[in-house]
């Protein structure tokens, strides 16, 4: 492949550093010995252990992992059975259908957050937990969809012609056959939809204003006084979990495309 | 590997149902850092009731919440001109003073003085009937020493925030910072309830004054923040509310606090029961509770608000916990308090808009 | 051929469909109760007079949009927010692009280190994101807190992944081969660029403006971090919902926004069919 | 000839059912009728091949016996009993699929074992045993066992059930593995299906289908994608395992050869009917239509008039023939297969013309010889020059009369 001109390593090498230079200031000053956000006075640990104290930021947490797992896991499954009926439906409904999956997809996010607002509003639905979760569903389930239903048409409709031929009821024929072949687009629909609700915040916060529950987001964003380096702490172990995940997702890839060379 | 998936299913689902179930609970509804919150373990401990926490940055949004019944909040701590909109629009329970144990000659002067429990007048709307005191006090400016003289403050009053050369922060509420324009400019000769179409619109112009030498920066509980470390304040002079300028004082020896002399705003925040709240006994055991002498005692030393008994006020003035001249509230000649005026509440959300969409 | 017609009546085909059928039925709720519902409740509330949340009167009024369009101060500030999110996304495509290419050509080793450095960041919480530049800004440049500048550079520094990646995607697709027969055809390599690589990167090009734009005009984390409690238009909608519990103007600020963008979209699409010949 | 009816299944004295009876049927799609009139019977052990070009409804109605597609009018008997509306998954037919249809995620093995593993619900073990055991208690209740009874039956029963469960998993292991030998897959279980070649998915395929024991298998163009040695040998191999098996083959191809190599039934399709139900040989000998003629194998097609009985007319002659049962005069469309067709001394030929081109194709030489009429192509071993004049000569039972089709 082509070898990379001086200019565009420095171009890249630039990026890459102005893109880090904030999270590396994020971690290290959360072994800040003070307060101070500015200025590295000494090594401590004591912003990880006020973290592990914070009920309110640890709850926060449990909030927000808590949301990402259900919402994902149902998002994925509803997400994922929509694709495969889509490809029964008539034309237009599975037009309209996707048109409207569409809608969440191409409007700012605080339109779709001020819709679920005016929503719980109008059935006086109590926000929390409950709705919150109820918003994440909702807003990742179109990008499931998106995510799942190509390889719905890409599979071959003949596999589930064979399936049944060989005696598979529908559900067997679901569960052997076509979950199997949209494995992938299930997955990635399903990280999709964790990342988003993990990270999401604009839907979060109306989704459940008024309410005690808050996720990292919320946390951060209502957060005034005491904006201590605990924060900083929080994302640095954030940060470990992350960067944990792509090391290994590079050596997975790595090993794969090594694999395929063979 | 089914299996699995379905346990975490099934735990997961049983955590969220556990957490939406409450045995005995109140929901307190309040305003951001205002609460000693080992006292509400205390309270959980003693009473065996689960205090459920949910914050709210200032009034104006705290009553769509209250309004939105199916929130049905236990306990409530708005403002006294929230508390008169709350009343007025039939959202509150009258509160049975035979039932609190703080009983209301312990309360500071300047409360009744400012809010008469004359029972003179039925149709004149009295805070007291809706409402248990927990701290009150007034709009000042925080001010770092070492940037900005009291002299200078004393020669500018409010207009000090625009014609100094400085940083500067405006508290992001939008009845004090209006009201903190119309003393400015009018100081006694405006009714901050009731001022004229004139009068806003110049208030309006002060606060989105293009000419102001100062940077101005809207915030509100950040100031804690920006304020705290000595030799290092972000801001040189920041709106503040008494209570939070005690506190900082008490961290940072090198600021001040000024009221200036054109007027400002006494208010007083306090306990309500909504009408839907499905705990009211809880709720009059949580103001019993945070009322007494002891807690109420405590929670003012951790938050530095000036508390309405006044054998709290003298116990902090003589174990000087708090500088008697900042903690004490005095009712001075342009001082006043909010009412609830419909229009105004309008006019003033949509004067802050504006505003706020201008910066 | 001789006309035919199917005399007996059909077969139904019932039992067919059911299952499928069924299976689809939680994904049309979710369509029907959490998307089309909300929005039309939007509209419905956007088109009331100013109501409580509880209240609908169903008297139609444009008095929201009015409100709106009829403040000067309220239109620019709308204006000055899809002004800055499109400087930011123009020097989004400006950094974006090259990056994207420059992956695009690396070894496969490379690339594939290169594309998780870039959007790794994307899973760091984007406040946290935000938090940490406020903190980086405040370190070299304080004064800078507040202006336009810094909240543009907030802007592409939390959406610059969302540019690299779509352009990435395209590009990596694009068959190598393509480069080396359009310099066998004399092309040199800035010409190779605009004739040959660019046209056929436009669709990733523009998802990349439109992941980038969509956010940056709504943001409301890097006004406040970046800009001082700054409002641009999200926070005016916020402050519309929740601090004046007004559903009917907020819902009609939002709308209106909505509409601008997908307007703004919908012209680059077009003369995106424009250049590009109307071959698509 | 003998205008035999076409399609004519009216043997309503025969008791035996045939296997399989198509009555009228027909299909639309999107409003375009693709398929109309279909009358067919199918018998058991019988090797059936529908044979047409693309488009002409074969695969349409190998779909509808499949259960894969339902028919817009029409009937489908099995044994005298009509299956319209019972799911594919509960039709006593399988279907190899022209692409094979293969589950890319599972090996040879499992492929195989697919349908003996969905029939079994051996991943549903668990839910039978709590079955069984709710079933127990409501024995044990109404026998009035104590608990511990109970427990007792409970275990033995499921100790019987789980050995039940082994010899099934052993039964099955025995069964998948017998077909793949029988497919000569032998030592290939764990495969990928995807680094198969063609013939060996095609195997699978086979395998994977017979397993079930239909009674009828279907077979849509299944030969299509291998290349022609490879064809011929599953051509061969098929009819093998057809005759073996003892199961009616339904074979759907287009590929006239295949067809007369294979099958006891060819069922020539065009357009979405049929258009000739014979063996192979009448099919090749007696074609009842034009389409027919030129469908299956070469001939030279020409349009004549039969005289009476015997004698038709064509390139202004009159020839003697073998058809009767015409109408005087009768316009009529003439076969004459290349290979029937003889070069002589123009002297000793019916008639005459010029050698215009010689291609050599192995075991004959195809020669183009154009007379006043027409140009004849003829297949012969002895090569001619080209220009040469010469007279052609053939047979009055080679001259196959058929009516004239438009």
């Amino acid at each position: 492949m082509s070898k990379h001109t001086f200019t565009s390593k420095t171009f890249l090498s630039i990026v890459l550093l102005l893109i880090y230079i904030p999270i590396i200031s994020l971690v290290v000053f959360s072994f800040n010995d003070s307060k101070s956000l500015i200025q590295f006075t000494g090594f401590s640990l004591e912003w990880y252990v006020k973290l592990f104290e914070s009920g309110t930021i640890m709850d926060a947490v449990f909030t927000t992992i808590l949301v990402a797992i259900i919402s994902t896991i149902a998002s994925t499954l509803i997400g994922t059975l929509g694709a495969i009926s889509l490809t029964k439906n008539k034309k237009w409904l599975r037009e309209w259908i996707l048109n409207f999956n569409n809608i969440p997809i191409v409007n700012p996010e605080i339109v779709t957050a001020i819709s679920f607002f005016v929503l719980f509003g109008a059935f006086q639905i109590e926000r929390g937990l409950m709705t919150m979760i109820i918003a994440h569903i909702a807003f990742s389930v179109p990008y499931v969809v998106i995510t799942v239903y190509p390889k719905v048409r890409q599979m071959d409709a003949d596999l589930i012609s064979a399936s049944s031929d060989l005696g598979a009821t529908p559900l067997q024929t679901l569960w052997h056959v076509i979950l199997p072949q949209i494995r992938i687009g299930i997955i990635a629909g399903a990280a999709i939809a964790f990342t988003m609700s993990f990270d999401d915040f604009v839907i979060s916060y109306f989704a459940s204003s008024g309410s005690a529950v808050k996720n990292i987001s919320i946390y951060l964003y209502t957060l005034k006084r005491g904006i201590e380096p605990t924060i900083n702490a929080l994302s640095a172990l954030i940060i470990l979990v992350i960067g944990m995940k792509i090391t290994f997702d590079y050596f997975k890839t790595q090993k794969n495309l090594m694999e395929e060379e063979e | 590997m089914k299996k699995i998936v379905l346990l975490i299913v099934l735990s997961l689902t049983l955590s969220v149902l556990a957490s939406c179930e409450a045995s005995d609970s109140i929901k307190l509804f309040m305003p951001t850092e205002y609460i000693d919150e080992s006292l509400l373990e205390a309270f959980e401990e003693e009473y065996g009731i689960q205090v459920e926490l949910i914050v709210f940055d200032s009034n104006e949004i705290a009553i769509p919440q209250i309004e939105d019944q199916s929130n049905a909040y236990d306990l409530v701590i708005p403002s006294d001109y929230a508390i008169e909109e709350l009343a007025v629009k039939g959202l509150l329970d009258t509160i049975d003073w035979d039932r609190i144990d703080m009983t209301k000659d312990l309360l500071d002067p300047a409360i009744t003085q400012l809010w008469p429990d004359c029972g003179c007048d039925p149709a004149d709307f009295n805070v007291l009937n809706y409402s248990v005191p927990y701290f009150f006090g007034n709009v000042g400016i925080l001010y770092d020493s070492t940037r900005v003289t009291l002299t200078q403050l004393e020669a500018l009053g409010w207009d000090a925030l625009n014609d100094i050369d400085e940083d500067v922060m405006f508290y992001d509420s939008t009845r004090d910072m209006i009201m903190v324009a119309l003393k400015a400019l009018y100081a006694g000769e405006v009714d901050i309830n009731n001022p004229t179409d004139a009068q806003l619109a110049a208030a309006e112009a002060w606060l989105a004054d293009t000419t102001r030498v100062s940077n101005i920066t809207y915030a509100s509980d950040e100031i804690f923040d920006a304020m705290l470390v000595s030799g290092s304040t972000q801001y040189a002079m920041a709106v503040s509310y008494s209570g939070d300028a005690v506190y900082l004082m008490s961290e940072n020896d090198d600021l001040g606090y000024y009221v200036p002399a054109s007027g400002s705003n006494v208010w007083l925040d306090a306990f309500v029961i909504p009408k839907n709240a499905e705990n009211k006994d809880a709720a009059y055991d949580f103001i019993n509770f945070m009322t007494s002498f002891d807690n109420m005692l405590l929670n003012t030393e951790y938050v530095g608000y000036t508390a309405p008994r006044t054998d709290v006020i003298s116990d902090v003035i003589t174990n000087e916990t708090y500088p008697e001249s900042s903690y004490r509230m005095t009712v001075r000649t342009n001082d006043s308090i909010f009412r609830y005026n419909t229009e105004l509440k309008v006019k003033m959300a949509e004067l802050w808009a504006r505003v706020r969409a201008q910066n | 051929m001789k006309p035919f017609v199917i005399s007996k009546p059909k077969i139904k085909t019932k039992r067919k469909w059911t299952f499928e059928g069924f299976l689809g039925v939680p994904y049309q709720a979710v369509i029907g109760f959490l998307i089309v519902i909300p929005i039309v409740l939007m509209l419905i509330y956007s088109f009331q007079s100013r109501a409580s949340s509880q209240t609908f009167t169903l008297i139609f009024t444009l008095d929201n949009y009015l409100r709106f369009i009829n403040e000067p101060i309220f239109v620019s500030l709308m204006a000055e927010s899809i002004g800055l999110a499109f400087v930011a996304t123009l020097i989004s495509l400006l950094i974006g692009y090259p990056l994207a290419y420059i992956i695009a050509r690396s070894n496969t080793k490379t690339k594939t280190l290169l594309i998780l450095l870039i959007t790794a960041p994307m899973w760091i919480n984007m406040l946290l994101r935000t938090k940490a530049l406020e903190q980086v800004i405040l370190m070299t440049a304080p004064e800078l807190i507040g202006t336009n500048v810094a909240i543009i550079i907030g802007m592409t520094y939390v959406y610059l992944p969302f540019m690299v990646l779509p352009i990435y995607t395209v590009l990596s697709k694009i068959d190598m081969s393509l480069y080396e027969s359009a310099s066998d055809l004399g092309a040199n390599k800035l010409q190779t660029l605009i004739k040959v690589i660019i046209p056929l990167s436009i669709s990733g090009v523009l998802s990349g403006i439109m992941m980038v734009f969509l956010p940056s005009a709504t943001t409301l984390v890097v006004p406040k971090y970046l800009g001082a409690g700054r409002f641009l238009i999200g926070n005016l909608i916020e402050n519309a919902m929740i601090a004046q519990g007004d559903f009917g103007y907020g819902s009609s600020i939002a709308l209106l926004m909505a509409g601008l963008i997908l307007i703004f979209l919908y012209l680059i699409k077009k003369v995106d069919k424009y250049t590009e010949g109307g071959d698509e | 000839m003998e205008k035999e009816p076409l399609n004519n299944v009216k043997n309503t004295q025969k008791l035996d059912e045939p296997l399989i009876k198509l009555i009228d049927l027909a299909k639309e799609f999107n409003g375009q009728v693709v398929l109309r009139g279909i009358d067919l019977e199918i018998e058991a052990n019988e090797f059936v091949t529908f044979l047409g070009p693309s488009g002409c409804g074969k695969t349409t109605t190998l779909r509808i016996i499949g259960g894969f597609v339902e028919p817009s009018q029409g009937d489908v008997l099995f044994q005298g009993q009509s299956i319209l509306g019972i799911p594919s998954h509960k039709r006593p037919t399988n279907t190899v699929f022209q692409r094979y249809a293969l589950f890319p995620h599972l090996d040879v093995y499992d492929n195989v074992a697919f349908g003996l593993r969905v029939k079994q619900e051996m991943l549903g073990r668990f839910t039978r045993i709590k079955d069984l055991k709710k079933s127990l208690k409501i024995e044990s209740n109404s026998n009035g066992l104590t608990k511990s009874e109970f427990k007792k039956l409970f275990q033995n029963h499921k100790q019987a059930y789980l050995a039940n469960v082994q010899k099934i998993k052993d039964d099955m292991d025995e069964k998948v593995r017998k077909y793949l030998k029988l497919v000569g897959l032998e030592g290939y279980e764990n495969r990928r299906v995807h680094k198969l070649s063609g013939g060996q998915q095609q195997r699978v395929a086979i395998a994977r289908a017979l397993i079930n024991e239909p009674k009828v298998l279907l077979l849509d163009e299944p030969l299509a994608a291998l290349d022609l040695k490879l064809r011929q040998e599953m051509q061969y191999e098929l009819k093998e395992i057809q005759r073996r098996s003892g199961i009616t083959f339904v074979f759907v191809t287009h590929d006239q050869e295949e067809a007369l190599t294979m099958s006891d039934k060819v069922v020539v399709m065009n357009h979405g009917e049929i258009q000739q139900v014979g063996t192979p040989v009448d099919i090749y000998n007696e074609p009842v239509n034009k389409f027919v003629a030129t469908f299956i194998g070469e001939s030279n097609i020409i349009e004549g008039v039969m005289k009476t009985d015997f004698l038709v007319h064509f390139d202004d002659q009159d020839f003697k023939c073998i058809d009767k049962g015409f109408a005087l005069n009768e316009e009529v469309d003439i076969v004459i297969r290349p290979e029937d067709i003889d070069i002589v001394e123009i002297k000793d030929g019916w008639i005459h013309g010029i050698v215009t081109d010689v291609v050599f194709k192995g075991v004959h030489y195809e020669i183009d010889v154009k007379t006043n009429a027409r140009t004849y192509t003829i297949h012969t071993t002895d090569v001619q020059p080209l220009g040469k004049e010469v007279g052609l000569s053939f047979l009055p039972e080679d001259i196959h009369v058929m009516e004239r089709s438009n």
